[in-house]
């Protein structure tokens, strides 16, 4: 009843649409949001239905639409600010990381900052520069920010509707090409914590662990690696900030060894944090080194190339069995 | 629906739950709200008088002049102040760059629909704004393009097919700037504003008396860079002219989204002159901007030049305009088509003939056939090519990544599967 | 030094070696350059009329008019468009508050200088920008300052003790803001013009008449983020006051850095209001905030004032002015003293008497009291307090590292040293 | 004779007029580079000498001061420019990751991006807020970006030379609190390469890592650890991108032990990268995990809280314990 087969684009639709129901302070904003629906429809009819005073076009700026936001979050709004591309949050990157995360703070508590900042992210469309990218790190860095990204329809829709809820800053950032892979989502479900890590397949010799879009090469990977008779846990890490540290240690003490798979570049990515800290965790338990599988330390590529550079299947089999052979 | 319609005013009153305006206005110039609101302002003393810095959004609208030396109807019109002066082949000249280049954007459209591109970003309708500033320029002139300065490529002598590496997805930037004096595409909004001042900085550091020339959107023109251009531009006194071809639309988003007035009033506020052309009018954009370009070159400093024309496609191939603008819009606009207007005028004054016309279908097939065929044998990049050009004085981080690549590649060798899951 | 000097304009030549002016213009006025550069611009055509748009800068330079009420020698005039009257009281209570200001502000110069602030931002100079613009508030507007809004604070009845903590360090911001709907100091330049911008357009939401007020400095005009503040606000016809104390220096620069044209007249390009208003005449300031405030409330969207005013001291306590400008432009600026001049005006007025100055000295006496002793109890935060307030719903790796932190510090219970070294 | 007693900030001034002397290309800019000579007094005198077409006051726009930057680059100058304190870099991010440190690959190596970005970085003077961050982690993620920091007047002195000559753009974080620290500096020497970490002090039972202004704290950790008869190496590494790690590897792989100090953040800070990779590259010689001192995930807070949250020689040795504790 309550349950559908949705896309993640329409997922995260519905959750918006949910939200600038039950809460008349729920605001969607940010470029082409509003008749368009966004670049990738995310924001369909959401206008049409609310009006242009809680679903607004902005300018073509995107401090502009962030350091808005954050008015409008000071004077009682919660607003959901759309950035368009993962390469284009950067010139909002001082208002989040100088005011957004640091307000309630600097405030000693007596302001909030419930924000949430979508950014579609990650390769594998097939797009031109600066559409492709996973800057997560980027934000995890940074305190005060909640760094999350879904990876399945059902989380799509929970997770916004607790990112919108939460009192505090949260980067949302959604797998762009998986936006149409489709799962069941049952609206009336009582869903787990924001920030726990979820298993998402068991297996006993050895982790990996990923989040968003890499959550299903992850578990096709263990799959394939199950017809040559390896046993792979797959965690879907699901926050970036904080990451669910317990999760994954309680599965490396039972595997032994870990493999974080990332888009980002493996280079002060977040599978060197995972890894520091899982070692340090488990340094008795593990019978190899973490291993990270991730993008290069070089621009995105062209799109002619970028399934070289994406962590694959294979590459993330490469790992396992490099692992295994410690 | 122009840029003159004013964004909705909505008086606010404290019991009204309704905000101020952000609806969008219509297409028709919503009428000058006179009377004063309900709440006090008009008691105040200082009210009373329209504040002197008033702005001319308050002030009577009375229609921002737009330069335009051809009418869409293709007659020629004197400007009291933009005059130019051009011979038969150098009028013969626009109309074939501007006809190329439509050709050639056509054939990129249905390039990408072919699934040779991975997307295009059409200039249609904008040949005129682009053709007229790209052939006021010197060859020592630099050029920083948006995305979809095509026509502006083709003036420069940027050989067309290089434009379609980035779309297509072989590079992202597939020609050297300084062989033609024309900067790569750049993708983020409004970024290149800031590198043309730089580059201008540079010039007149040099003692030179090039000039240089930003494109960018009515879009971008919220962007804080372009405005930090304007201030840096105006306070170095740097020889460069901001170009920007309001074609109407920022993808879904009309002009008033971004401005309330009309966009070449924002550099006064600066402390340079703007100028408003008509955008689809090539005589006007040649004339306006040699003039500005000649201000540059003078040490007058910056002007900015706003091209009022449309954008007459989609925002890129990935677009669906049907979603946010109506056909008659589009149809009004076809009616000051840039390429028509100046076919009538070399018709009725007979500077060009059918022989004319016929060399230039022809010429436009051969070009057609020239990029499909250069496209097409467009090779994949190398995948070791990733790690190239990272530095130009490397790095052992790149190194070491390079060779594991290079061994995970190797690995394959003899495996039947080489390449990579999704 | 004013705004109004020129930023140096060279004409350059292709054979000089000299770049394009970055030449601080001198303190007298330039001359216009009236010759046309040995260069081609003279000769074209279109060069030979002025544009009509052409800048401010570039038009005779009429002195921008600068809205006063009260000349520097205490006089009061009547300005055509804006008037204020204002009761006995309210003139002394004006005269309170710069007094007081003052007073608090040298109080805490001296602490810092006591070693009990690590840094002071003084207003000196400033009073009646911000008492002014501070008393056309109403409670329920909202403001949003800079890092040097004591006066501002003082009119929202901020306690002016709380002002001290982010400056002695043991917080970064001592207020609620919402208690006085005066927002935290902001250190980052010209972010807050968007939040007060946000702010508004929330007001506007909410169909109250509320006002916001966004206060920034000269140098922070030239920040992006003050550009798109003024495209936000003018597409939504936000209720925001820009209140820009243009103190004629930001640290080192003056403001011919930022800008080549008067302040003011930045707004127009942006679709509203920009007004210019003597920014040491507390009754100039006061009406011309009111009638912003005014447009804001009855929806007629934002309005930029430039309070054209004098940093007389240094930027803060760290600073040197010594370096960079001269004894004898603060000494101009001294004989405009805002203070000085009211109390000019009231003695000869009548409208104060000694009693008045007597009873405000000793007011000041037992604000200064209160303020050093308010400061030497404020205790420093205890080291556990980093890990609050990080989040509002809280964080298992803040709970993580408060607890290591915790076991840390109780790692040196019986340990005789329990700092740490450097 | 070339051999002189500066401090850092004095060193770095020498190093810019050195370059500006060379090199008319060189130019210096940022806000009050001028007549005042910067905030910290690094470009004290430079104007006077070279004019105010070489050493440029500009306009108070961080992203407009990079953006002409590139511009300036593009037409053959090697601009220098400061950003006045770490926390006021972030207006300028976005030109920094997708404009500066991608322009040489996008335009396939034929234009060159000798920007150098002078930041002072880092906690201990008692500032206020943004003035005492260290976000050398948000730089050294983005390929295309150099990122290194001095240690020493000679460094400070050398790196800038190197840092200048460069033909890509380096973030150059300079220690602010180490400014007034002396050293000897040849102006003379042949310097090594601007990337290599140099061994400041030889030991044997755990390597120390630290950069910047975390030199002096690991060494003086050193010298009391001596006292105790612990034998600690401290290595300097100099550069966070890239990093040396063969320079921590071999010494790890002599004392099996490593603890990697920075002000910034722990989370996801340099120190994760320096776990995780030389952990993968010295897993069987590692007798403790790699652990990290840094600062928390937390704002950086108020003055009279900085050395509680600043890493200090008891929480280096108090780290160092627990490593030598496995
Ligand atoms: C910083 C940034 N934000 C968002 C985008 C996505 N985007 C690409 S084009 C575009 C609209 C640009 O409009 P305009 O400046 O008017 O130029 P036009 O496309 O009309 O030529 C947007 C929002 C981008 N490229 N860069
Ligand atoms: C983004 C940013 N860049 C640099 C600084 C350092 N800084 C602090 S105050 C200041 C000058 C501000 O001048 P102005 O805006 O005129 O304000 P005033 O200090 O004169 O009141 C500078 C450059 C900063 N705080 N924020
Ligand atoms: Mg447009
Ligand atoms: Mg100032």
């Amino acid at each position: 009843m309550a349950v559908q087969k949705l896309p993640i684009a329409k997922a995260i639709n519905e959750s918006l649409r949910k939200a600038l129901e039950t809460d008349p302070k729920v605001l969607v904003m940010g470029e082409d949001v509003g008749k368009l629906g966004g670049v990738f429809r995310v924001t369909d009819g959401l206008q049409k239905d609310f009006g242009e005073d809680r679903v607004i076009d902005t300018p073509l700026a995107e401090s502009g639409i962030v350091g808005t936001a954050i008015g409008l979050a000071l004077r009682g709004y919660r607003p959901v600010v759309e950035i368009q591309f993962d390469g284009f949050v950067f010139p909002a990157y001082d208002q989040i990381v100088t005011q957004l995360a640091k307000m309630h703070a600097r405030a000693l508590g007596k302001v909030k900052m419930p924000v949430v900042i979508r950014i579609p992210y990650g390769g594998g469309i097939g797009a031109v520069e600066h559409h492709s990218e996973s800057p997560e790190a980027l934000f995890a860095h940074v305190a005060g920010l909640k760094v999350v990204s879904p990876s399945s329809p059902s989380d799509a829709y929970w997770m916004m509707q607790q990112a919108i809820q939460s009192d505090d800053p949260v980067i949302f950032f959604e797998p762009k090409r998986r936006y149409w892979d489709k799962g069941e989502v049952d609206t009336d479900a009582i869903p787990g914590p924001l920030h726990a890590a979820r298993t998402v397949r068991e297996g006993s010799d050895l982790t990996l662990a990923a989040y968003g879009p890499m959550v299903k090469v992850c578990l096709e990977a263990a799959a394939a690696a199950q017809d040559e008779g390896k046993s792979l846990e797959v965690i879907d890490l699901r926050s970036m900030s904080p990451i669910d540290f317990d999760a994954v240690q309680a599965s490396v003490e039972r595997t032994g060894r870990l493999v974080v798979v990332h888009e980002a570049p493996v280079f002060y990515g977040s599978g060197a944090e995972i890894a520091a800290r899982i070692t340090e965790r488990c340094f008795y338990h593990l019978e190899a080194p973490v291993l990270r599988v991730g993008g290069y330390h070089a621009p995105y590529p062209p799109a002619r190339v970028e399934e070289e550079y994406l962590p694959g299947l294979d590459r993330v089999l490469d790992a396992v069995d490099r692992s295994l052979a410690y | 629906m122009t840029v003159e319609s004013t964004a909705a005013r909505k008086p606010r009153s404290s019991n009204s739950s309704s905000g101020a305006g952000t609806k969008r206005a219509t297409a028709k110039k919503a009428p000058e709200k006179k009377t004063p609101a309900k709440k006090a302002a008009a008691k105040s003393a200082a009210a009373k008088s329209a504040a002197r810095e008033a702005a001319p959004h308050d002030a009577p609208q009375h229609d921002p002049e737009l330069v335009q030396l051809l009418t869409p109807e293709g007659k020629r019109v004197e400007h009291p102040e933009f005059g130019i002066d051009l011979t038969p082949d150098e009028l013969r000249g626009l109309y074939r760059d501007m006809v190329l280049t439509r050709r050639f954007d056509a054939e990129a459209t249905s390039l990408q629909r072919q699934g040779e591109l991975g997307l295009w970003a059409s200039l249609l309708g904008q040949e005129a704004a682009q053709i007229g500033s790209g052939r006021a320029l010197r060859d020592d002139d630099y050029v920083f393009p948006t995305y979809r300065e095509h026509g502006v490529a083709w003036c420069r002598g940027v050989p067309p097919e290089n434009l379609l590496g980035m779309f297509r997805g072989v590079n992202n930037g597939g020609w050297d700037p300084n062989s033609n004096n024309f900067h790569l595409y750049t993708i983020v909004i409004g970024s290149q504003t800031l590198h043309a001042t730089g580059y201008a900085m540079g010039v007149a550091k040099d003692g030179a008396d090039s000039a240089v020339i930003a494109y960018f959107g009515d879009g971008a023109s919220s962007q804080g860079d372009v405005a930090e251009s304007f201030t840096f531009s105006a306070v170095y006194n740097a020889p460069v002219v901001f170009f920007c071809q309001n074609n109407q639309w920022a993808i879904s988003e009309p002009t008033e989204k971004q401005t309330r007035v009309p966009l070449y009033q924002r550099a006064r506020g600066y402390g340079f002159p703007g100028i408003r052309v008509d955008g689809n009018d090539v005589l006007a954009c040649l004339a306006v901007t040699k003039y500005a370009l000649e201000r540059a070159r003078s040490g007058e400093g910056p002007t900015l030049v706003e091209a009022f024309t449309y954008r007459m496609g989609a925002h890129t191939t990935s677009d669906d305009p049907t979603k946010y603008r109506r056909d008659e819009e589009r149809e009004a606009w076809e009616a000051k088509d840039p390429i028509q207007r100046l076919r009538t005028y070399l018709e009725s004054e007979k500077i060009a003939d059918a022989d004319f016309f016929a060399a230039l279908d022809e010429e436009q097939e051969a070009l057609g056939k020239r990029v499909r065929e250069a496209v097409r044998s467009m090779p994949d990049p190398d995948p070791m090519s990733m790690f190239e050009n990272v530095y130009a004085d490397g790095s052992a981080l790149v190194d070491e990544e390079r060779a594991q690549f290079a061994a995970y590649q190797a690995s394959f060798a003899d495996s039947p599967v080489a390449g990579e899951g999704k």
